[in-house]
């Protein structure tokens, strides 16, 4: 059981080595380093996962959703954290001890997020996540993203103070019904058919607005554009990728506990509310959208969005939004760390004066472009699969008018994030930019990496993938 | 066996661009490789066409791939075969063709990108011909679309090509989520994503599938209200993407129709109709369009509207003829509708690459700004000239055979059935007949103007015949289009193989339904007057006849600008269809007084879909989403109060909870 | 024992009060302080006979809340010279009006709500709702970024309150923790409102408008 | 069919044409009370042409000279569909009407090329009139076709124009009197006489036919009347076999039967060609569209 908190020790050890590391240049590695250490423990954690199954009465344990998520989050960061050096070597202005201490104690928390089967335990983790990230996204230290920090920072915390207090409803569900008072998920779980229905209902209203303000539901959502439009692509990457994945998690055992009390129905229409609006929001915004960094927020709203309808259907579509929390994150860290060597090169981030990337920068313009039809669904890769999976969902329950809007949503944001794309890649390079660009090896290797990610699992699901996606359903949903 | 021939078929095509990835950029032997790779494709696809005629029964593989727990399966049936032998085969042709036409050296910031995803395009088409499971079909769509729109915005510094790419890249989104839409559905009925026949579907949901299924096909098909996005992106494409766009990627919208449908059991009547009566209006529409275009590619591009109408009226028939229980309405429709598939295939494409060629040599694709070429370009000239008699469906080639099919299968259908049914297979070969005057008044303008008459530019009468490979192209197409119109009989296994795929219960007997004996009896009879003819000109030495001016009525400094123009030939006909086209004319001011000023006459057909409806639909709301925008105008605490609205709604929505 | 309570409570729901008429930051600052004390004594009041743990724990509750916080929060303000809440977007008379207002709808609301035991007695549940929306109101309306830190720690506040109901869930580590993120939130919030008068000159947050669409 | 009469159908087409032309010219004399020229006047017109020598516009090709070759060419290959005097013609296939129409697009497709192969301006315009109002004619022609297709439920020309015809006559007057008159305008329109077109107008800018074949000179110009005449003969023939039943006899009777038929046609035509006057071109249009409707009123009536 121990062996779980090495999974959050292991980066927050890293982070104390590289706090107190005064050579600017090993830092970098250092992340690197820990993302490394991470990939054997977190290997034998999954190949061992019976060992590590939540007990009863423990707070930490790996449900077969950490299991799913655990594993995904170690190869995100690996790519990442690939991209670190070589990010930081062109960013040598700037002191890198905050931002590479912080990212490896924002992994650790992640993971203790993960791990974590306390309800309040897992509000910690995620408070301390937000907190962790806010250095990060200050990292340009300029007027813009201080602003970003800023709202990142008080819309978040309004958030996950809102999430406390559902916490606090869902233990007051437990005490209201004379049970022993519990915040312990296995025990909600257990007693989930007595607790009492309002307090529950209250709880999971709140819990889904608090951790849906991480994930970045519309309307909480309002933090993402600013935020990853300021933050390094890096940053965004794995705010999109992971933090995000992680709230959706929160929502998901919670939402398991109103399965548990038979009291799903009214879980899955807020949610289905809240996945359509977050898809309309971000079609509307992404039309005409100048910025193409705040557009792949707008993108990860409207993914959000994909994951709790997905979750609200059910069955094979709770499948598919678990199968897509892992290709959305492969698919965003494609488009962020692409976007970031565009952004680099063009200094810019509107489409005012980004313009024919393809000719300047014709590698990183093409993963940029691969990542725009990969997240966008386009068979074959994995988002289509997923996506595709959730629609089919939608239809087996007869619930044509949702297929339909799915699918026009869909097709609106197609439409609006292509326009942006489009006109970043395509076309001639504004004046003085036509020069074309050195595009380092290192900096492609990541992208290139996730990318094939997201292809492999398109055209192939290796069985103890299946396998952990089917139990993680079964486990949200209740089923043996 | 030939199933897989067909999957080596369709690797060689997908891969053809992978040897160009690492030879120099400029390297002509990235073309000619590509080239080589796709007429091999081409070889094994006929290879398994042949094969799959002779031997009829349709081959199943199962890959050793798997994806969600789904086993892939690929096959090759008669309609399978049918299709995969345009698309290799156009694509070879295309690709042979851009060896000169679009060399590495003078496209070097093109040339690369573009060859890979021209053989995408292949291969991602005969992957969806051949597919035989939802995953697979789907792939290989989205490969196809998304190749095509890599090869349409080849030159994608040009604004109007980096247009019509994003109109085709929206419209080939929605007709691809239409399709999953479709597929989705199908999975519904018996949870299988095979694609395989669904006999005991019910009505209600077979219509459901199929109206599904059928916008997404249509929409790649290009059937008149879907065809938005089809002239910008055939006008503004390399040429010879032009031509596969046309033989073969809408031909794939066809596919899709003919397959979805052959899974279901038979549809409806009024299903029959509709189909029917989209392909009249497509047919007629398209043609009347294509009449109103200055411009040489899209007129063209109009036509394949026209011809995708042809086909769809074959395809209603065959629908009609399967749900009333009339086979040979069935078979005749069903036999038209491909036959013109192929034949589409071949002189749409022959014609794209002789545009090509005259764009090419003459520098400019406006028709108003070329003529007289076929002194100069002489065998383009005539191949141009064989594609035009070809789409008018004029004998002895092989347009007239196919639409003789559909004419066939119409007026059986009008004597089978009377009535309403009949009423409607009479507009049909009413509408038939009118789309064949007008195609001939269409192309004799095309070819008139262009290869006829003196030239109008400089650059038009300094134009020189086109390199040995692009005519050798041309000339393979053209030979297709004769053999196939004198010998249609060669079509029949396949056609044959094709039908029984589509109905199993139907034995087609085409021989007996289709005179394709007279057929070839009359076009022997037009080749040898055309021999005796061309044998009496030698006789007569008319080559070395006295020459003089042309007659021009007195006038005695003619220029070549006094020429009639494709837009006044034109005029009297869009002047007929001038409620449905709605033609912008500005009108000629000659000025007050006794001197008239300069002036000049424009006129203008805006697409009635794209310009009329979509685009100022488009801009409407794209103007209604920016007025959201003041939702996020950057106020941190009007966010903090969207999250009080998110509580008070949930807490709403939840109330019969809390209540 | 509920009676103390109830006074505390009241207490509390007076310093909603002045934290919403009044303009000085620093009363604002003061008030949030005082409220945090309060809490912590209520805590001790309702758990602190029940051991050690809970001792600590709500001694630790007052040196955060009651001492820390507002110590980071004014030395914020003292390095920003600032003084007085300027033209906040609702008038000073109208928060007001809107605290009484959702005080009174907190008092209604909980009475329709399902209470288990003697909470139903206590202030407990309407206090806790009304200094959350407190919060909400200083949060929405308020100018300058400090205020809107101390918004948020009101509301953080309010859902202590709630908490108070169920401390046997908590754990102490638990406890502890939330305690611990609270309090580097309002550092990292501190360090941030910091960074922003350096850069923008002005701690009114609705200067800070630039990023929007 | 015997290989005889085969014979005697390529004769008659091949031979009896221009005494079509002769009749109609005669008959529009004598109506003005003209004594006119000889019945065989358009026979010595194509000897003469035949000697003449040949000269060619500079901007010419090939094109040029395939359209009158081309005229000839499908308007014999045209009449090999139409029963003449025989019960059944030489070539019959089910669908074969539609052939038959489009062996005419065919010659106009090369026509109007040749007249554009000239680069004159009112070669153009005559090239533009010409398939503006056959593309109007062509669905009339096909209309009326069907109105005996559907009365015959037969496919083939032979078929719709067989021994029956006479029957029809009585059990179905309306269609095929509805058919017959839409025919007639179809002849008249497709073959550029009054009121469609003037043959013997001397103004390009009024012709249709006449202007397009301005260039042409000599043997050129012979085929260009040759098979201008050919194709009036072989319309003239459909619209004779269905206005006058064939006799039951032995075949020379039926020949001059049809022959007789044919030529009081081509009286009717000289009639019509003296009384009526030129239509303004743009009510053209509308002519033909009534033709369609008529046949199409005509389909109606028997379908319902």
């Amino acid at each position: 059981m121990s062996l779980l908190l090495l999974l959050s020790l292991i980066p927050l050890t890293f982070a104390l080595v590289t706090f107190a590391t005064r050579t600017e240049r090993l830092r970098p590695w250092l992340v690197l380093a820990a993302a490394g250490c991470q990939i054997p423990v977190v290997g034998f954690v999954l190949v061992s996962r019976e060992r590590f199954a939540p007990l009863a009465g423990s707070w930490i344990g790996l449900d077969p959703l950490g299991v799913l998520l655990v594993g995904y989050l170690s190869v995100l960061f690996l790519c990442c954290a690939l991209y670190v050096p070589p990010y930081l070597r062109l960013r040598r202005e700037r002191p890198n001890r905050i931002f590479c201490t912080m990212l490896l104690v924002f992994f650790g928390m992640m993971n203790f997020f993960l791990v974590s089967q306390h309800v309040g335990l897992m509000w910690v983790a995620i408070e301390a996540m937000t907190l962790s990230t806010g250095p990060l996204l200050y990292f340009n230290r300029n007027r813009r993203s201080i602003e970003a920090t800023w709202k990142y920072l008080l819309i978040g915390s309004v958030g996950i103070a809102l999430a406390l207090l559902g916490s606090f409803f869902l233990g007051y569900s437990a005490l209201y019904a004379g049970l022993e008072s519990s915040l312990m998920l296995g025990d909600l779980k257990l007693h989930a058919a007595s607790l009492s229905k309002p307090w529950l209902h209250a709880a999971f209203v709140l819990l889904l607005i608090g951790y849906g303000t991480k994930m970045g539901l519309a309307p909480m959502h309002t933090w993402k554009p600013d935020a990853y439009g300021e933050a390094p692509g890096l940053v965004g990457a794995l705010l999109a990728g992971g933090a995000t994945s992680c709230a959706f998690v929160g929502v998901l055992r919670f939402y398991s506990i109103c399965v548990a009390a038979g009291d799903a129905a009214f879980a899955r229409e807020l949610m289905l509310g809240f996945g359509l609006f977050s898809m309309a929001v971000a079609g509307v915004f992404m039309v005409r959208q100048r910025d193409y960094k705040r557009m792949l927020a707008y993108s990860s709203v409207e993914h959000m969005g994909i994951l709790v309808l997905g979750t609200a259907i059910g069955g094979a579509g709770l499948f598919g939004a678990l199968f897509h929390v892992l290709n959305n994150g492969f698919a965003k860290g494609v488009l962020f760390l692409s976007a970031a060597n565009i952004h680099r090169q063009f200094d810019s981030k509107s489409t005012d004066e980004v313009r024919g990337a393809l000719r300047v920068m014709p590698a990183s313009a093409t993963l940029f472009l691969l990542g725009f039809l990969a997240a966008t669904g386009a068979p074959p890769f994995a988002p289509f699969l997923s996506e595709f999976t959730i629609l089919r969902a939608a239809v087996a329950e007869q619930r044509f008018g949702l297929a339909a809007a799915f699918l026009a949503l869909l097709l609106l944001v197609f439409i609006g994030m292509g326009a942006t794309v489009l006109t970043v890649v395509q076309g001639d390079p504004p004046p003085g930019r036509e020069r074309p660009a050195t595009e380092r090896v290192q900096k492609l290797v990541p992208i290139v990496a996730l990318l094939a990610l997201v292809l492999l699992l398109g055209l192939w699901m290796p069985q103890p993938l299946e396998s952990a996606l089917w139990s993680a359903t079964a486990v949200v949903e209740g089923r043996p | 066996m030939s199933v897989v021939l067909a999957l080596v078929a369709v690797a060689l095509a997908g891969a053809s661009g992978l040897p160009g990835l690492v030879l120099p950029r400029d390297d002509a032997a990235a073309d000619r490789s590509a080239a080589l790779l796709l007429g091999l494709a081409a070889l094994c696809g006929a290879a398994a066409t042949a094969l799959v005629a002779v031997a009829g029964a349709e081959q199943t593989l199962a890959l050793p791939w798997r994806v969600l727990g789904e086993r892939i399966e690929v096959g090759l049936d008669g309609l399978s075969a049918f299709f995969l032998l345009p698309t290799l085969g156009i694509a070879s042709v295309a690709s042979l063709y851009a060896v000169a036409y679009w060399p590495a050296r003078s496209h070097v910031r093109s040339a690369r990108r573009l060859r890979l995803a021209f053989g995408l395009i292949a291969g991602g088409a005969g992957l969806v011909v051949i597919a035989r499971h939802a995953f697979a079909f789907l792939a290989g769509w989205e490969i196809m679309a998304l190749a095509a729109f890599f090869s349409i915005t080849a030159e994608d510094e040009r604004d109007v090509v980096r247009r019509a790419g994003f109109i085709y890249l929206a419209c080939t989104r929605a007709s691809t989520l239409a399709l999953f839409g479709a597929f989705a559905a199908l999975h519904s009925v018996d949870a299988g994503f095979a694609l395989r026949a669904r006999p005991a579907l019910d009505l209600d949901t077979s219509r459901a599938l199929f109206g599904l299924a059928f916008v997404g096909f249509a929409l790649k098909a290009g059937a008149m209200p879907l065809h938005l996005w089809l002239p910008g992106a055939h006008a503004t494409a390399p040429t010879h993407v032009s031509a596969v766009l046309s033989g073969m990627l809408l031909k794939i919208g066809i596919y899709g129709i003919v397959r979805f449908a052959s899974l279901l059991p038979p549809l409806a009547v009024s299903d029959g109709v509709f189909v029917l009566v989209l392909g009249m209006a497509s047919a007629v529409l398209g043609v009347a369009f294509a009449l109103g275009q200055h411009e040489l590619k899209r007129l063209l591009a109009y036509h394949s509207v026209e011809n995708i109408g042809i086909i769809l009226m074959g395809v209603g028939l065959a629908l009609l003829g399967r749900t009333l229980g009339h086979p040979e309405v069935e078979q005749l429709g069903l036999a038209g509708a491909l036959l013109h598939v192929w034949n589409h295939a071949l002189f749409k494409a022959l014609l794209f690459l002789g545009a090509g060629s005259v764009i090419r040599q003459s520098a400019s694709g406006e028709i108003d700004r070329l003529g007289g070429l076929a002194r100069r370009l002489p065998l383009t000239a005539l191949a141009f000239g064989l594609g035009a008699v070809a789409i008018c469906g004029l004998p002895p080639l092989n347009g007239f055979v196919s639409e003789l099919l559909v004419y066939l299968g119409l007026l059986r259908a009008s004597l089978l059935t009377g009535g309403a049914l009949g009423l409607l297979a009479v507009s049909g070969v009413a509408a038939l007949a009118l789309v064949g005057g007008l195609a001939a008044a269409c192309f004799v303008k095309a070819f008139g103007v262009v290869f006829l008459g003196e030239p109008r530019t400089a650059a038009a009468a300094g134009a020189r015949e086109a390199p040995p490979v692009m005519l050798v192209a041309m000339a393979l197409l053209a030979l297709a289009c004769g053999v196939l119109g004198v010998a249609p009989q060669l079509a029949v296994p396949c056609l044959e193989a094709a039908i029984r795929s589509f109905d199993p219960g139907l034995a087609p007997r085409l021989r007996d339904a289709a005179p394709f004996g007279s057929i070839s009896i009359a076009a022997a009879g037009l080749l040898v007057s055309v021999v005796a003819m061309a044998a009496w000109a030698r006789w007569r030495r008319l080559r070395y006849a006295p020459r003089t001016v042309t007659w021009d009525c007195g006038y005695a400094a003619p220029s070549p600008r006094m020429q009639y123009t494709s837009s006044s030939f034109a005029a009297g006909l869009v002047g007929l269809f001038r409620w449905a086209l709605r033609p912008q004319l500005e009108a000629p001011h000659f000025g007050a007084g006794p001197f008239p000023l300069p002036a000049g006459l424009h006129t203008e057909l805006p697409d009635p879909v794209l310009d009329r409806l979509t685009l100022p639909a488009a801009r409407w709301l794209v103007h209604a989403s920016t007025w959201f925008r003041w939702v996020q105008r950057g106020r941190v605490h009007s966010y903090v109060f969207y999250i009080l609205v998110a509580i008070l709604v949930g807490f709403l929505a939840a109330r019969g909870g809390l209540g | 024992m509920s009676e103390l309570l109830n006074l505390l409570l009241v207490i509390v729901l007076l310093f909603n009060f002045l934290m919403l008429g009044t303009s000085r930051v620093r009363a604002v600052i003061d008030a949030a302080a005082a409220q945090g004390t309060l809490l912590g004594v209520a805590y001790l009041t309702m758990h602190g006979a029940s051991g050690v743990r809970a001792l600590a724990l709500g001694v630790a509750m007052i040196a955060i809340k009651g001492v820390l916080i507002p110590r980071i929060l004014r030395s914020a303000l003292r390095s920003q010279g600032i003084r007085r809440e300027v033209e906040p977007f609702v008038s000073f008379t109208t928060s007001l009006l809107l605290g009484a207002l959702a005080t009174g709808l907190s008092v209604i609301f909980a009475r329709t709500l399902p209470l288990a035991g003697e909470d139903a007695n206590v202030l407990l549940i309407p206090a806790s709702l009304a200094t959350q929306l407190t919060g909400f109101i200083v949060l929405t309306t308020r100018r300058k970024a400090l205020t809107q830190v101390v918004g948020y720690l009101t509301l953080e506040n309010g859902i202590f309150i709630f908490g108070l109901t169920l401390v046997e869930a908590m754990p102490f580590l638990v406890e502890a923790g939330v305690l611990l993120d609270v309090l580097v939130a309002v550092f990292v919030m501190g360090i941030v409102v910091d960074h922003i008068s350096r850069e923008f000159s002005s701690i009114d947050s609705d200067e800070l408008t630039e990023l929007r669409e | 069919m015997s290989g005889v009469e085969t014979a005697v159908h390529l004769a008659v087409i091949l031979l009896v044409p221009p005494l079509l032309l002769g009749v109609i010219q005669r008959t529009k004399a004598r109506v003005a009370g003209r004594r006119g020229a000889p019945l065989l006047q358009p026979y010595y017109d194509l000897v003469k042409l035949a000697r003449k020598d040949v000269v060619l516009s500079r901007t010419t090709t090939w094109v040029f000279v395939a359209g009158p070759a081309v005229g000839v060419a499908t308007a014999v290959l045209a009449s090999l569909l139409v029963p003449f005097g025989e019960r059944v013609a030489p070539l019959s296939f089910a669908g074969d009407l539609v052939l038959f129409a489009y062996l005419f697009g065919l010659g106009r497709f090369f026509t109007v090329a040749a007249a554009l192969d000239t680069g004159s301006s009112f070669e153009g315009m005559g090239g533009a009139r010409e398939v503006t109002f056959s593309a109007l004619a062509e669905p009339a022609l096909f209309l009326a076709l069907l109105v005996l297709v559907t009365l015959h439920g037969n496919l083939s020309l032979s078929g719709v124009l067989g021994e029956d015809t006479g029957a029809r006559w009585v059990t179905a007057v309306a269609p095929v009197a509805l058919a017959s008159m839409s025919l007639f305008v179809v002849l008249l329109a497709e073959n550029s006489r009054i009121p469609f077109d003037d043959p013997t107008t001397h103004l390009e800018l009024t012709m249709i036919h006449e202007v397009m074949v301005l260039d042409h000179s000599g043997p050129l110009l012979g085929a260009v009347l040759w098979g201008a005449a050919q194709k009036l003969f072989v319309q003239s023939a459909l619209l004779a076999r269905i206005l006058v039943p064939l006799p039951d006899g032995p075949a020379p009777l039926r020949w001059a039967c049809f022959l007789a038929a044919v030529l009081a046609l081509g009286v009717v035509i000289g009639m019509v060609e003296a009384t009526m006057a030129r239509l303004r071109l743009r009510q053209v249009p509308m002519l033909l569209i009534a033709a369609s409707l008529l046949s199409a009123f005509g389909i109606v009536l028997l379908v319902r």
